[in-house]
């Protein structure tokens, strides 16, 4: 019973991490229809960013440059999502597969970047004094760092669904996904709108990438080990879908936890994909249907 | 399906034509020099001014991480033959080449620089998967491949020469030490998915069998993984009294870092790394690593004369924060291993080397090594160690004098069956 | 609810078709009766569910409630493509051509929809009769080898009713075929609906009253997802107040919505 | 009308074509193998299975509008089919694979079995993708998933069967996969003259290949895979499963995949999980867009192109390589989508119309949606 407690446990923590690297991706994947491969190394931005930053900032400013890399790597990985709509995604919306194909080679780039800057080898990047150790409750341990993660996640998470529900900014985003002549026609400016979207989604990267500098170390590949996985909590929880990500996020690491406790790591993995297929077979349209029919 | 679509059809195989015309052509060109000589790869390949030797190492890929700086030690092992007047009196030309952390990619190359470029010995590779691509390679060609990393052992080919630790020369001393010196019953496995642990993981298994340890658990993490919350808790919940790591480089971070937010830090659960050397610990962290026991034959900090001169060479051809650790030392002992048969042979022929390097000694930077005739793996010392706060290594223990490499642990009892 | 001699031979019989939309009810108990060989219109404002009700009878949207009958046999819950082989064929608002291939490529397949997949991998030889009926009375003769992709929008619409021809099927659902369409262009299709009703039924969603009052043998009424005026004759419709202040009341009049 | 059609005979450009095929493979049978190197010629039949797995791609993605990113399970599953069978012809006495016996099995796992025989694992190395990917592609295409969707659903399908070999080591031999292999039927892999039997081999199967593809894509079906591509509905609406289209495309895919990796291994003498994965899986997608998606000969001078550039060039630049493959990928994919087969139409219809042999009109070919 402890060890299924322990597990549930387990399990939420991997879905803050998968709901922390999927969140940018229901913007520009859910919201703009935009698969971006490159979203993974918007990701390893945000992990560089905190390694740059303790670089500069010394030993004895770690907690400082930790938390200040949190809105600066939102800025970074944001701006370099800003430069990729503008010049290549711009000119390929209608054409999912293809805005696949291209940030797929937009990804290689940037992993060769940072492998030529920061080197092949990976980089460390020390925590602060108080996200080491962990407190233990009902015989159950929490490390600091799991449970940082999480409440960024949940506080990220939050914030977006302000931004999306509440905010005029958001109402605009909204209406260019659901119908993108109509809101063209009322005088919302599309492109702009765009280029916000974008700007927002790669941005929730950058800071996914600061969290994960708390759980490995940062290397070029970091991104790839993501991507993939953030790409199914969206599909799982339906285009655009802030509360569908956050269920499959959490379903997905429960389900993760609980096959890895009885088996292997190796066939949790596989067990979760079975599950997917399965889970498609009778929502194709996600765990929340999207008001738009577009995309698909 | 129009005209105008049927003559594209035309046009396009056309330019097919073209490319293969090309790709002929370009064949042609490079190959029409080598096709004359290429009866004997080894007589062409000392008849000129230089003797060419194949460097092949994971450039790009995930592998690079760790290749990148074996291959700056073989090329500094062959600048000091060179600067000394090189070997048997010509010139060292390396041919470099990219293994790209992929497996076929390392056998292609490795036929490459055997049959374009002649290379009278190639040094490299790292995984265990580029080792067996490349073995039929080189068994084929009759061509020689100097492999510097310590691997699962139970293999032995004739054309390799294995400078790193086999088996009974890392992972039992380890286990040994852990037994006798901290007095562990129980020990709990947990590795990457590849073949190293697997296999390593498999000996282990039937050595704790024998000498009355017993095995609680065994856990594999993808390679790359950073989630370990769940092995974590199996590693808790099993009680053990160490943990035995064959985790790769990067997923090591966070598997400490979750042993360590769980309750278990060093002092209270040791665990033994055969996968980190000091290379990685600049790469995970040293304040994340400090105070966990590591096996390997070599560390920077190893003392002898020897030693001191290729840490001082190395810090001054690749930077004062570069490291020496075992593979990358392996690297360069199989250089000069490699040079002295040379010298002895008085030849690059691989057969007369082979003959040349039986029982071959030589005083590497981790001691004395010697050739083992038989299976071509080399003598080693093992070395306990426990990484520092700087990220270096200090040994806490060290064998009785070079072991006797024994890929295939036909001097143990309870190996029996294993091969 | 009625006896009378002109509703006996009905060829689709809809009975209290339901759609929830999410709790949104799009279509809310319509009835809906379609004699063999007329020509029956089904009008009303935007969103009154008319293209709804097409979409349910093939398939493409699942009803929540309620029956469809063609034929006597119950289309609910059958796939698409086994609803076309009984003999339903439909266009959409946009006409949906293959544009990368050419006019008779489009024709051949719309006439080989029968053939096995055997048979499919067979290369096409020369072109059969069907298809060259179809060219013939859709007009694109001249054009039979171009990609359909650069036909114009009125071509485009008379393929995708020569590739229903093909078929021959029993009836045809056409969304609004002359959207869009110059006056001349509508004159067009209007004669190539006539010679496609001559062999079988059609049910036709329209704005154009014009086009209505020409064509139709009856028509249907809808608004807000109800049927507000069943099987009434063109001049019942104009003559009735209460369509009027419908169209009206959606801020346009019925004459202007063929504009 | 259909026997007036006939007597016209092959058109012109019907005989160009033919004169085009006949010139491919006389260089690829006769030019090549008198010219190349040992090592090049192994090069060239390594790259010719690659132009095999491309044929396909251009088959599901370009003209049926699926993008297969985890064709390397298909390619994978064909060559872990052949290798097991040449592994346990290799066993001899001990009748175990070398990994098997150092991973501790003392009993050939009971899947192994058939693969004794060689009739079974030739048949198997097609069969086996073939049957998988209709499987899953009913599954997939039933529930209407598409697009993207379907996409990011092949990779991830392609990493979990990756991981799902690794980690099982002692039947598939892990992270190494199946090495070591020495003989094909009798062939000595290590001769050279040998080795020239398995160029032949890829070389005629890529023919074979080829034929079949365009059989294929000029028959109805063909235009009808086009169709779904472009109005999935219309074809539903025209009375044909759509589903079965699909699935049809993508199992022909599948299976072609699996072939190459059956020539492949005898070929290369290894398969391992790291070419199954993720990373070759879009590769493959690489060489079938800088070819041109849509077109047969384009994909196949894609992936020969391609593989050689990237051969030829990682032996001088390293690290450059990957610039380069990104940049031609981007380049290619946003504003060439047609690829090297595009810009091939489009300098012909320019040359054409300069000498004045042709009206100036809109190509067909030069746009996203073109056709074979």
């Amino acid at each position: 019973m402890e060890a299924l407690l322990e597990q549930l446990v387990v399990g939420l923590s991997i879905g803050s991490i998968l709901l922390l690297v999927a969140l940018g991706l229901t913007f520009t994947f859910g919201q703009m229809g935009v698969i971006n491969m490159a979203h993974g190394e918007f990701i390893m931005a945000g992990a560089y960013t905190t390694y740059v930053l303790q670089e500069l900032l010394g030993a004895e400013n770690i907690t400082a440059a930790f938390l200040l890399s949190l809105p600066i790597a939102l800025v970074v990985a944001g701006l370099m999502g800003l430069l990729l709509e503008a010049t290549l995604i711009k000119r390929l919306y209608g054409r999912p597969l293809d805005t696949l194909l291209v940030t797929w080679g937009v990804a290689l780039i940037l992993q060769q970047v940072a492998r030529d800057v920061f080197g092949a080898q990976n980089v460390a990047v020390a925590s602060p004094a108080w996200l080491d150790g962990g407190t233990e409750l009902f015989g159950i341990d929490l490390p600091y760092n799991r449970l940082f993660i999480f409440a960024l996640a949940m506080a990220v998470t939050v914030a977006a669904w302000v931004v999306v529900g509440k905010l005029k900014q958001g109402r605009r985003m909204r209406a260019v996904m659901q119908n993108r002549q109509l809101a063209a026609a009322s005088g919302i400016g599309t492109a702009s709108v765009d280029r916000r979207t974008f700007f927002l989604g790669s941005g929730l990267a950058g800071i996914a990438g600061v969290a994960l500098t708390q759980l490995g170390s940062v290397g070029p590949a970091l991104g790839t080990y993501y991507i993939i996985d953030a790409f199914l909590v969206v599909i799982v929880g339906g285009l655009g879908q802030l509360r569908g990500a956050v269920i499959a996020a959490f379903s997905l690491g429960i389900i993760n936890s609980l096959s890895e406790y009885w088996t292997q790591a190796s066939l949790a993995k596989v067990i979760v994909f079975v599950c997917i297929i399965v889970f498609l077979q009778f929502r194709p349209q996600g765990i929340f249907a999207t008001e738009s029919r577009g995309l698909a | 399906m129009s005209t105008r679509e049927k003559g594209g059809r035309f046009w396009l195989l056309a330019i097919l034509a073209l490319c293969l015309s090309a790709f002929v052509a370009v064949g042609c060109g490079s190959d029409s020099k080598d096709e004359a000589s290429s009866t004997s790869a080894s007589a062409s390949s000392d008849s000129g001014d230089t003797i060419k030797v194949g460097i092949l190492h994971s450039l790009s890929g995930t592998m690079a991480i760790s290749e990148v700086s074996v291959r700056d030690s073989e090329l500094l092992a062959i600048e000091e033959i060179n600067k000394n007047g090189g070997v048997l009196g010509k010139q060292i030309e390396p041919v470099i080449e990219d293994g790209a952390s992929d497996w076929p990619t390392f056998a292609e190359k490795a036929q490459k620089l055997i049959s374009q470029d002649q290379v009278a010995a190639t040094f490299g590779g790292w995984t265990s998967a580029s080792r067996k691509a490349m073995l039929p390679v080189f068994e084929k060609n009759k061509a020689l491949l100097y492999y510097p990393v310590q691997y699962e052992g139970l293999e032995s080919s004739p054309y390799i020469f294995y400078t790193g630790a086999t088996t009974n020369q890392q992972i039992i001393p380890a286990l040994e030490y852990l037994q006798k010196e901290k007095g562990v019953k129980k020990l709990f496995l947990v590795g990457s998915d590849y073949v190293f642990p697997r296999t390593a993981n498999k000996e282990i298994k039937a050595w704790a069998k024998a000498n009355g340890m017993e095995v609680t658990g065994e856990e594999y993490a993808p390679l790359g993984s950073t989630e370990f919350s769940t092995i974590v808790n199996k590693v808790k919940a099993s009680n053990s009294d160490a943990v035995f790591n064959t985790l790769n480089g990067d997923s090591n971070v966070a598997f400490f870092k979750q042993l360590d937010g769980a309750g278990l830090p060093s002092d209270k659960l040791p665990v033994v790394s055969v996968s980190i050397a000091e290379d990685e610990v600049r790469g995970i962290g040293a304040d994340k690593v400090k105070g966990q026991i590591v096996a390997w034959n070599y560390y920077q900090t190893t003392p002898g004369a020897e030693n001191e001169k290729f840490v001082k060479a190395y810090k001054a051809k690749y930077g004062k924060n570069r490291v020496t650790d075992d593979p990358i030392e392996a690297g360069y002992v199989g250089v000069k291993l490699w040079a002295a048969a040379v010298e002895k042979a008085g030849s690059t022929d691989p057969e007369k080397v082979k003959a040349a390097s039986k029982g071959l000694t030589l005083d590497a930077p981790e001691g004395k090594v010697t050739v083992n005739g038989e299976n071509q793996h080399i003598t080693k010392t093992s070395r306990i160690g426990v990484i520092n706060e700087n990220g270096l290594i200090d040994t806490v223990w060290e064998s009785d004098g070079p072991i006797e490499p024994d890929p295939y642990l036909k001097t143990y009892d309870w190996a029996k069956g294993l091969s | 609810m009625t006896t009378e001699p002109w509703l006996i031979d009905e060829l689709l019989k809809i009975r209290g078709l339901e759609v929830d939309f999410d709790g949104f009810k799009a279509v809310d108990g319509v009835d809906v009766d379609v004699k063999v060989g007329e020509v029956h219109f089904l009008i009303g404002p935007n969103g009154a569910g008319k293209t709804t009700v097409i979409d349910c009878i093939t398939g493409m949207t699942k009803p929540t409630g309620g029956s469809v009958l063609f034929d006597e046999t119950e289309l609910r819950g059958k796939k698409e493509n086994e609803i076309v082989k009984l003999g339903v064929g439909r266009t959409f608002q946009t006409a949906s051509v293959f544009e990368a291939l050419t006019v008779e490529d489009n024709l051949d397949l719309a006439a080989s929809f029968r053939m096995s997949t055997l048979k499919l991998l067979r290369r096409r030889r020369g072109t059969s009769e069907t298809v060259t009926k179809a060219l013939e009375s859709t007009g694109l003769e001249d054009v039979r080898a171009k990609p359909a992709g650069t036909l114009s929008h009125g071509q485009k619409q008379w393929l995708e009713i020569g590739m229903l021809l093909c078929q021959d099927p029993k009836l045809l659902l056409l969304d609004e075929p002359v959207a869009g369409m110059s006056p001349e262009e509508r004159t067009r299709t209007g004669e190539l609906i006539r010679l496609v009703a001559e062999s079988c039924t059609v049910l036709c969603v329209e704005h154009d009253m014009d086009f209505l009052r020409r064509f139709a043998d009856r028509v249907t009424v809808m608004d807000e997802g109800k049927v507000i005026k069943a099987n009434a004759t063109v001049a019942e419709v104009q003559a009735d107040e209460r369509i009027q202040e419908i169209y009206i009341g959606k801020g346009r009049g019925i004459e202007e919505v063929s504009a | 009308m259909a026997t007036a059609m006939k007597a016209l005979g092959p058109t012109r450009e019907q005989l160009l074509a033919r004169v085009g095929f006949a010139v491919s493979a006389l260089l690829l049978l006769v030019v090549a193998p008198a010219f190349l190197s040992d090592f090049r010629l192994g090069l060239l039949a390594k790259f010719l299975c690659f132009a095999i797995i491309a044929v396909g791609i251009a088959i599901a993605w370009g003209n049926g509008g699926m993008l297969v990113l985890g064709q390397g399970l298909f390619f994978g599953l064909g060559g872990y089919c052949m290798a097991m069978y040449l592994k346990l012809a290799e066993a001899g006495s001990v009748g175990l694979p070398d990994f098997m016996v150092w991973s501790g099995r003392e009993t050939l796992p009971a899947f192994w079995k058939p693969f004794e025989h060689a009739w079974f694992a030739v048949g198997a190395a097609v069969i086996v993708p073939v049957i998988f990917a209709a499987l899953l592609g009913t599954l997939i295409f039933r529930s209407r998933v598409r697009g993207p969707y379907f996409a990011i659903l092949t990779q991830a399908l392609a990493a979990a069967f990756v991981i799902l070999l690794v980690g099982q080591q002692a039947i598939t031999g892990g992270t190494n996969g199946l090495t070591n292999i020495t003989t094909f039927f009798g062939l000595d892999l290590a001769d050279p003259g040998d080795q020239r039997v398995l160029y032949f081999l890829a070389a005629i199967s890529l023919g074979v290949v080829y034929l079949i593809a365009r059989q294929l894509l000029n028959s109805r079906y063909g235009k009808l895979l086009i169709a779904v591509r472009d109005a999935e509905d219309r074809v539903r609406f025209l009375g044909y499963s759509a589903t079965r289209v699909k699935v049809i495309a993508f199992a022909t895919a599948a299976g072609m995949a699996g072939l190459a990796g059956a020539l492949f291994v005898p070929i290369v003498g290894i398969i391992s999980p790291a070419m199954l994965g993720i990373v070759p899986s879009i590769e493959m997608v690489v060489w079938v867009a800088v070819g041109g998606r849509a077109s047969l000969a384009g994909a196949i001078a894609g992936a020969i192109a391609v593989n050689w550039a990237k051969s030829s060039l990682s032996e001088e630049f390293p690290s450059g390589w990957l610039y380069f493959q990104g940049a031609l990928f981007i380049a290619v994919v946003a504003f060439a989508p047609m690829g090297i087969a595009g810009a091939v139409a489009w300098a012909r219809d320019r040359i054409l119309e300069r000498t004045g042999r042709k009206q100036p009109g809109p190509t067909t070919t030069a746009t996203a949606e073109g056709t074979s």
